[in-house]
């Protein structure tokens, strides 16, 4: 199939739905690196003008990656769902970007809508939306999830306390949780990402945050963000897993590189499920994506990063995340440049996932190596708290001191909570309460109550 | 404990920015201030050029020759990761036939690499007695997988690198650890492993990091394979002991 | 008076005020341009350190354009409320900053201090907050004025309808007035700027927009926004003048630039306000200003283009405005480069701005030479509307077809609206609702309501 | 009019974008999409380069130098509008004593001077009859007040400037002209008088353009001056009257 198109007297042609897509996604670095990106605005003008004549239905005729060699391609079209699919199956891309838009398209439409949906279709739409049409649709789009706490809620907006420490020490670690529960954070998870690879350890720290929540009564899951093949070990030893961890991305070679497949999720998934560990909820399991990891892996197929990016959804909806969070700023400036590539980067991310069914968050951060800064994430923050993200990942100072990037602190969310009147998940702010950690007009007071003191003791 | 200030104690137990001071719902004027020092230091860190010379002379007569990934500068390597991973034409490397190969890389802190890696090698080596090592490379505008062309190039049995972190705005200076058996282009990184954040005294020591990294090398050998299917079977390290 | 400080080992001097508000500043083309911009972001750190220290009462003493020369000098200074400024006359800039985010300082103690500012204290707090300090404090201060509609209360977000026309042809300009009105926008004013700078034509702009607001009964106000000499002609000829426009700046001699002395402005403001044209208040002044304006006159005596933007601002508030807005984007990058530059100096202006106690709004806008698009008014439309904006600028389609820019849509004010659940001034809504234009969601339907029609007739 | 839809008679009077479809509260896929490709249009009309042969050409005997302003190159020049504003030295230009001097000048679009500059003059000149003016001069990545050096070097004592306006989406053409009595380096703009959007069909005509400037040029020779003490006393015009 090749599409052509004229513009301004120059003709335009796109030989596959894998290039009209590469060419009509907004300028990004990493499009560039790849060598798959327009060569001018006019051009991308012309892909986008394109690919909204395209008929949603296309999509389930050509894939962006070959069916045989890739199992994330099979999987999306063989768990794709027809009836979910009809009410717009007669739409081309543009009209369903209309119709996303339009008044009728409202949150429990969405919700039915999802199964229907594959990666590429709404890769596709987010394309030709602006940021704006990014917030608005975002907003109507819930994805509700629960295990000890509901994520998702309109309202509200859950953070994942983040307490790193480079040489995984107990007290360092304790530290900083205690300094993100005193900040009112840590209502989707408190998430450890342990700088050491070894079993041993990331058992300890599993028995570290869970015993600090059975001494607190607080409702919060745990998670240390291991490969999933050491949590594997661990589940058989009978450690308390809250979550299953894994990094994901749109392609089987991509996985391949962060060595996992779709199996080794399957049997996670079902080992942790079965432990049933929740109260509110049994979703079990946590991914983290970002537009440019299967590029840097190789295993990009010529396809633009961020229709491989909502291919990584997929892959997480297969398996009722609890969790899923872009970490949007996080790789570096070769496959996000600027502040103002990863804003967008952030909100379509957010977007997709969420259309895609996807209980999504996003790590709103940079490295030191990026053109970003402290203006660009409270930017960022403003606008996924516009859109009803479910959660953002939080570290003290914002200063990740093992990762070594910046993402938010805990005050920075309590900034945006009271600037959009957005409030933690339900039964973390009842417990926040409890504990004299939310005053009357839900601000969170500079105090320490006694059983969080005690965990310093 | 509870005498002092609960705040106090949060902050001397670790070097993450707890107990901030508050202005209101945000951060107080004077930590906006020192994130912003902070950051343009890290951003400084990013951009410092590697002083090979320094550490060729640091390694004495382990030192083997200096090379140059395809990256032509800075501006270069941070754009083009694909480059960092090629070696430049006219490196000069012969091949041996050795069990291991160490690279010590730049990567984007230059200064964790000057700071951190020749003692690395100085606490490794001793730990990896009968094995042939060959003479140290310092790579320049490198990238961890770089390390497996350098490796193939000297006919190597396994590679580490040692590669300066990217820097953050409390530790600019984290060198990283990565370990490749049987070593070759296309290698992917699961099928590495990597002992991070060696950064005496806030990260981990040398003789800390040379315990896991030797533990893991001789298991590799063992197992013939490095990655996803190596694990670091150490005990959990009780607090304080990087 | 010099100040050192010492950043990373190297020392860093700043001779006076002047030099260390133009260091502290962030990033600017601008400054760069007129050679008093920080060299490194460390220099910049360093001169913000220095000024967190400075005493705000240091304001009093040291004027950044000297009192001799330059009438807004002597009019900041001799109008300056010391009683106002009381409770914070003994806070450094940098505990200011930190007052301002504190519980404490809600909008009715705000509203109180406001005479009490300069506006190089608010420039100089500004540059110490980062962009989710500028709009948490934005949002807590208001200023509320009135003429027909109330602008600036909570929860509100008014537009300027602008329906420009290269000819000023009167069909034309009411197609665009219609337009607006379909689309609920006008409510802090029908603005025209005139192609010509034709008395007569300016005056038979002033009778089309008064003679279809009578025959709507719409409660709305009118502005043709010719130089105020032309206004003052017209005035006492009777015309019916609403609001009296000028585009003014930050200090005497770029005053002069636009050929305008307070003295002209006073008159003009008593003339207007003598109509008592107005229903629910009597501000009958508007003003336009924006970064740059001054560098552009080469009458910004090396002072950075933000502090003096907020000088414009105490020009403005003597004249009680119903209306001030910077025209952020509008003037081009040799000011303000890119969309980050922008959005961040759209901020600082709104509230920079709203401390003095002018009722501000913004002018999102680009030009097309510069480094900015769509996507980025999207991001500070959505600051704003956060911040608590008072009003922004409309034109059909956001493209102004004679000055030639990009400004918003007037669907872009109705997505931000149910994005952030803003309504229009309260007056107009009630208009809108009585001519069937708002639904009992808030949302404008397309329809031509009969009145409306008859208008194009 | 009740038979027409309301929309399409909105649509018919104005080339500003009213009606447009809208998708919920926002604009349609189809609008965004005009509104995309306009604004590249827009942004090349920026970047095009005036071919001042062909002005010259058109001129014939009229024309008189091409200069250059000190802004080397088109990025300069938008980063650089002081540089603008600045005669590059050899620019040859002789002084003589004409009532008039004319600049056709690129400023933002050269689009706008190419289609419209040479007949603004061509409306204007037979309306000045027993004026001395100079030949007329094309002035490169050039500013308004370029037009005031250009002036004192010729030794003309008024100075017409017919600039490229900023392009818009709807209006990548668009001249402006400006004039300036007594021009000289330091002049202001309130010491000025624009005629601005003159760009037929959709803007101001030449016959329009030239017959207000002749008025404001022949009441800025009475007056002595010219800028806001200077008015436009023409009578409103009806619509359509360009
Ligand atoms: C950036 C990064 C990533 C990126 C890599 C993509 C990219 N282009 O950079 C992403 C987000 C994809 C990623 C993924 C993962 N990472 Co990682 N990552 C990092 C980080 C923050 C910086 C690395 C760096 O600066 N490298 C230096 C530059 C100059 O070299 P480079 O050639 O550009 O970078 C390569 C390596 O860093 C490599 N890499 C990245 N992560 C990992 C992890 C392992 C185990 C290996 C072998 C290689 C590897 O990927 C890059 C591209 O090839 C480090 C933390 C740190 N302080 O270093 C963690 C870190 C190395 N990652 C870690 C982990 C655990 C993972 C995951 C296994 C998580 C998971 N459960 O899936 C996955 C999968 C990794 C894989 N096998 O591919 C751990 C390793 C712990 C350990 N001692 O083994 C670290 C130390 C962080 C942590 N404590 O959680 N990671
Ligand atoms: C940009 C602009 C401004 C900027 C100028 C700053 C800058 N550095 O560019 C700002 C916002 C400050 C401005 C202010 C005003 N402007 Co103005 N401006 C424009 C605009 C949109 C573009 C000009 C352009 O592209 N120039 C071409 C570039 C290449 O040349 P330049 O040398 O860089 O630009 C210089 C001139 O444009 C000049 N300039 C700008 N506006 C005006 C207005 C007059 C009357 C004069 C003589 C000069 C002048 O300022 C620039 C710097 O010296 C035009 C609209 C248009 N379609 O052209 C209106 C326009 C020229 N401005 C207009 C007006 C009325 C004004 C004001 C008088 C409004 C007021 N009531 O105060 C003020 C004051 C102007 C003055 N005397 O200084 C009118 C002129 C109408 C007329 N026929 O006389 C126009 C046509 C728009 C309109 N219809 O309202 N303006």
């Amino acid at each position: 199939m090749t599409w052509t198109t004229t513009l301004g007297g120059h003709s335009y042609g796109f030989a596959d739905l894998r290039e009209l897509l590469a060419k009509a996604t907004p300028a990004r670095s990493g499009d560039v690196l790849a060598g798959v990106a327009a060569e001018s605005a006019a051009e991308r003008v012309a892909a986008q003008t394109v690919l909204a004549d395209l008929p949603l239905a296309h999509f389930l005729d050509e894939a962006v990656v070959p069916y045989e060699d890739d199992d994330v391609t099979r999987l999306i079209l063989d768990s794709h769902d027809a009836a979910a699919f009809a009410p717009v199956r007669s739409l081309t891309v543009g009209g369903f970007r209309d119709w996303l838009l339009s008044w009728e398209a409202h949150t429990t439409v969405l919700t039915d809508l999802a199964p229907g949906l594959t990666p590429e279709m709404v890769a596709a739409v987010s394309k030709l939306m602006r940021v704006g049409d990014l917030v608005a649709v975002g907003r109507k789009t819930r994805v509700v999830t629960g295990l000890r706490t509901t994520i998702g809620l309109e309202g509200r907006l859950a953070t994942r306390l983040q307490p790193n420490h480079p040489t995984d020490d107990p007290v360092g670690i304790t530290a900083s949780l205690v300094d993100g529960l005193l900040h009112g954070a840590g209502d989707a998870v408190v998430g450890i990402n342990p700088a050491t690879d070894r079993p041993s350890t990331v058992r300890a720290l599993l028995d570290l945050i869970d015993d600090a929540r059975q001494r607190l009564g607080a409702p919060i899951q745990s998670c240390v963000l291991t490969h999933v093949t050491t949590t594997l070990e661990l589940l058989e030893q009978g450690a308390p897993v809250d979550l299953v961890f894994q990094s994901v991305a749109g392609t089987q070679a991509a996985n391949r590189g962060f060595g996992v497949t779709l199996d080794q999720l399957r049997e996670a998934h079902a080992a942790a499920s079965e432990l049933h560990r929740g109260t509110v909820g049994n979703n079990v399991t946590y991914f983290e994506t970002g537009q440019g990891s299967a590029l840097s892996a190789d295993a990009h197929h010529d396809v633009d990063e961020q229709t491989l990016e909502a291919r990584a959804y997929a892959v997480c909806r297969a398996f009722d995340p609890l969790l899923v969070n872009t970490v949007v700023g996080f790789i570096g400036p070769e496959y996000l440049f600027d502040g103002k590539q990863i804003l967008r980067a952030g909100l379509e991310d957010h977007l997709c996932g969420k259309l895609l069914g996807v209980p999504m968050g996003v790590d709103v951060c940079y490295t030191n190596h990026a053109e970003a800064d402290a203006d660009d994430t409270d930017t960022l923050l403003l606008t996924l708290g516009a859109a009803g993200c479910s959660f953002v990942i939080t570290v003290p100072g914002g200063d990740d001191i093992m990762l070594n990037y910046q993402s938010l602190s805990f005050q920075d969310v309590l900034q945006v909570r009271q600037t959009l009147g957005l409030r933690p998940a339900p039964e973390f702010e009842a417990w926040l309460g409890s504990v004299g950690l939310l005053d009357d007009a839900g601000r969170v007071p500079q105090l320490v109550p006694e059983p969080i003191r005690a965990l310093m003791g | 404990m509870s005498e002092v200030d609960p705040w106090d104690a949060l902050r001397a137990a670790t070097r993450a920015r707890v107990g901030l001071g508050r202005a209101g719902d945000g951060l107080s004027t004077a930590e906006n201030l020192r994130l912003a020092a902070a950051h343009a230091q890290a951003r400084d860190a990013v951009h410092t050029a590697l002083d090979a010379d320094a550490i060729v002379a640091a390694l004495g007569e382990r030192a083997g020759p200096v090379v140059h990934s395809q990256a032509a500068d800075r501006a270069e390597y941070l754009q083009r990761p694909d480059l960092g991973r090629r070696l430049a034409p006219g490196h000069g490397l012969e091949a041996g036939e050795d069990d291991l190969v160490i690279v010590i890389s730049d990567g984007l802190s230059a200064r964790a690499v000057q700071d951190h890696a020749v003692a690395v090698v100085d606490a490794l080596l001793p730990r990896l007695e009968g094995w042939s090592v060959a003479p140290v490379v310092v790579a320049e505008q490198a990238r961890v997988a770089l390390g497996d062309e350098i490796a193939v190039a000297l006919g190597g049995r396994m590679v580490l690198v040692l590669i300066g972190e990217r820097p953050g705005m409390s530790s600019p200076d984290s060198l990283g650890a990565y370990l490749t058996f049987e070593p070759r282009p296309g290698r992917v990184d699961s099928e590495r492993n990597c002992v991070s954040n060696i950064r005496p005294p806030d990260g981990l020591t040398y003789d800390g990091a040379a315990e896991i990294l030797a533990a893991l090398m001789t298991e590799s050998f063992r197992l013939q394979l490095s990655g996803i299917g190596l694990k670091d079977t150490g005990a959990a390290l009780p607090s304080g002991a990087g």
